[in-house]
């Protein structure tokens, strides 16, 4: 048997899983393979189904779909909870291009992001805490300009700073299925290094897109009472 | 304070914060991010694990590097001043420990605990900022369909004009034109089945039996389109007087003449008549 | 075996064949697979040839990926010697997107549209004779591309304009039989479009799809002699 042939024979070996069996019609396969091979941007599941015929299985079809695709040179990746193909990350070498129009990081500005991917909800003076030092107002900028970082709420403490989170271009562009699959996420909360104060028996914060207990949706400039009266949000911290 | 490139290589970063001679340490506290981020180096040159580094060690070496620092004049920033500050007191309070912390303050334990804890906190955060920038990312290390077909929205244009609209544009359209270039015309003449119906009413009664049709015309209807607009009318007329039992008529093969009888004044005759019903 | 199974035997049977049997490293077939995906223009097999290493066997990849792809929702294709994936055509339905919208012709445009049913066969000279103006380009264009009207033939008269007629997608928008169902004068006067008595000079013909006395079969452009024999033309006329 050619080589070739023993790699589609894995492939259909790990295709006779029970799960897709039953489901994945190849008609569909082919359909989804194609909407998903067309699109310039990840496709999630709901405008997936609306393309497909209807009764069309998209968890079967996107399983077995990935599955085919595994060992490829091409995968089905799942980013900020969409599809999209990828060109393997083992063939980066082949294909890797030097991307001169992006703008270069500074290392202040790609650690205040790691932060704020891992601590969202997180405030400045939160980052600024972990970091031990003042942050330069172009980081935040910075971040925000290449739609990396938004501002997603305010937190219920004296002041109601804003809190930032990181945005779904982020999530696309570390190829990311949510802020929850970041790498090394549960080791840092295990050793409480996303708490803001050493480990104590506090409650451990979560990295996530929901908004915190203490968080309040962002809705632009805060209306000036609030400012004024600091004691009222003392009251409700 | 920002280096001027991306260094996703912390530890290459670092090693160019060691200093050995002066010239290195002016490099280094250019390089530094403050104060932790000095203190976190240092740390690391203890070549401990950060979680078990004595505090006093630690700073005794920050303490140095200012004075070092302070010597070749070089310019601080005010935070690594009061960082020096605190660690001196943090040190001094190490060194004679007391029974008791003052009121409301931490006990110097604490103190140490939570800066060891702060320092382990920016290294694992160091760590994980060096794993997210060396993941593969999009159009740099995987790429996406180069290529990318789009979807096309093609317009399914339907139109609503109707027949009506067809021949009203039909109609208003020529009318116009023609209206424009040709002379008004004269409206055709025409004798109308009224006054045709008023005028045999009257003459009800002087009708003499079995008079032609053609000789009960107005005088000033003849000849022409305004003939036949009178004979179509006086007929049309004549039927209507028929139906209501006024005259009689009578023709005796198609297109032959037509005679009308007035019956208001003759008796019910038995001539062969032809009553339109 | 599952219907996926079936349709990865497929290939591999494909693939069994014994030219590519060879040739076919799989490595190197993820790295031309990755390389073609994330082109942004078709690639030749030179290009091809530098990027992959050394000894890849291009044409008999090119072979190998071809056949896998073959029954795909997604196809390698060759165009002009160069590869590039695309979707299969079965599938293009699956990137048209129907949008439906309404509209209405332009004044100019239904009352040419009019004319040219009501006085087919008509040149164009005809319609603006009839209309008194000069028509523009585009209004012809538009009521050809709805696929309302059609040249149906050349007038023998010098140029040999062309004749204008509708179509069958006419009679089904305005609910006709056929052109000579347009209502004429007496049917226009009887309906309200025109006043009992219409402008001296008003005549409305009877159209017709049949071939008019001076008119002669559209046969795409007229070949050159015809153009220069006008007096031929005239004489016919």
């Amino acid at each position: 048997m050619s080589s070739v042939a023993k790699m589609i024979e894995t492939i259909e070996t790990e295709m006779d899983a029970p799960t897709q069996e039953m489901a994945a019609n190849p008609e569909h396969l082919r359909m989804i393979e194609a909407l998903l091979f067309a699109a310039s941007e990840p496709l999630d599941q709901k405008s997936l189904s609306t393309s497909l015929p209807e009764g069309a299985d998209v968890p079967a079809l996107l399983a077995a779909l990935e599955e085919i695709y595994q060992k490829r040179g091409v995968n089905l990746c799942c980013v900020a909870g969409k599809y999209q193909f990828r060109t393997a990350s083992d063939l980066a070498f082949l294909l890797r291009k030097e991307q001169p129009e992006q703008k270069r990081l500074s290392k202040a500005a790609i650690e205040t992001l790691a932060i704020i991917a891992h601590h969202q909800p997180v405030t400045r003076a939160e980052i600024e805490d972990i970091r031990g030092v003042a942050m330069s107002k172009g980081t935040i900028d910075m971040l925000m300009e290449i739609g990396w970082i938004r501002i997603r709420g305010r937190k219920r403490t004296p002041g109601r700073p804003v809190t930032y989170g990181t945005t779904e271009a982020f999530l696309v562009q570390f190829g990311l299925e949510s802020v929850a699959h970041l790498p090394g996420l549960d080791e840092l909360k295990a050793a409480g290094f996303l708490e803001a104060m050493p480990p104590s028996g506090f409650d451990v914060p979560n990295p996530s897109d929901a908004l915190g207990p203490d968080e309040d949706p962002y809705t632009g400039e805060e209306p000036e009472e609030d400012l004024a009266t600091g004691s009222v949000n003392l009251d409700e911290a | 304070m920002s280096a001027p490139d991306e260094i996703e290589n912390f530890d290459e970063f670092q090693s160019t914060a060691i200093f050995a001679d002066d010239q290195a340490l002016r490099v280094a506290v250019d390089g530094f991010e403050g104060p932790l981020d000095l203190l976190l180096t240092l740390a690391r040159n203890q070549k401990v694990d950060i979680a078990k580094i004595s505090i006093l060690k630690l700073a005794d070496q920050y303490l140095e590097f200012i004075e070092g620092a302070k010597k070749l004049n070089l310019e601080l920033a005010a935070d690594y001043l009061v960082m020096a500050a605190w660690l001196a007191y943090l040190k001094s309070r190490l060194i004679l420990p007391q029974e008791k912390s003052p009121e409301g303050e931490p006990s110097a334990d604490e103190m140490a605990t939570r800066l060891r804890w702060r320092l382990q906190r920016l290294d694992a955060m160091r760590a994980a900022s060096t794993r997210l920038m060396g993941r593969e990312r999009l159009d740099r290390d995987v790429f996406g369909r180069g290529d990318p077909e789009p979807i096309n929205v093609v317009k399914l244009r339907t139109y609503k004009d109707t027949m009506y609209d067809l021949l009203t544009a039909y109609a208003t359209d020529r009318v116009r034109r023609l209206g424009g270039k040709v002379y008004r015309p004269q409206m055709a003449p025409v004798l109308h089945i009224e006054e045709a119906r008023e005028r045999l009413e009257r003459m009800l009664g002087r009708i003499s039996d079995w008079s032609a049709l053609d000789r009960l015309l107005p005088l000033d209807w003849s000849g022409g389109s305004r003939r036949r607009s009178a004979v179509a009318s006086t007929l049309l007329a004549c039927l209507e007087l028929a139906r209501d039992g006024k005259v009689e008529i009578q023709q005796t093969a198609p297109f032959a003449e037509i005679f009308v009888r007035d019956r208001t004044s003759t008796p019910v005759g038995d001539a062969v008549t032809t009553s339109p019903n």
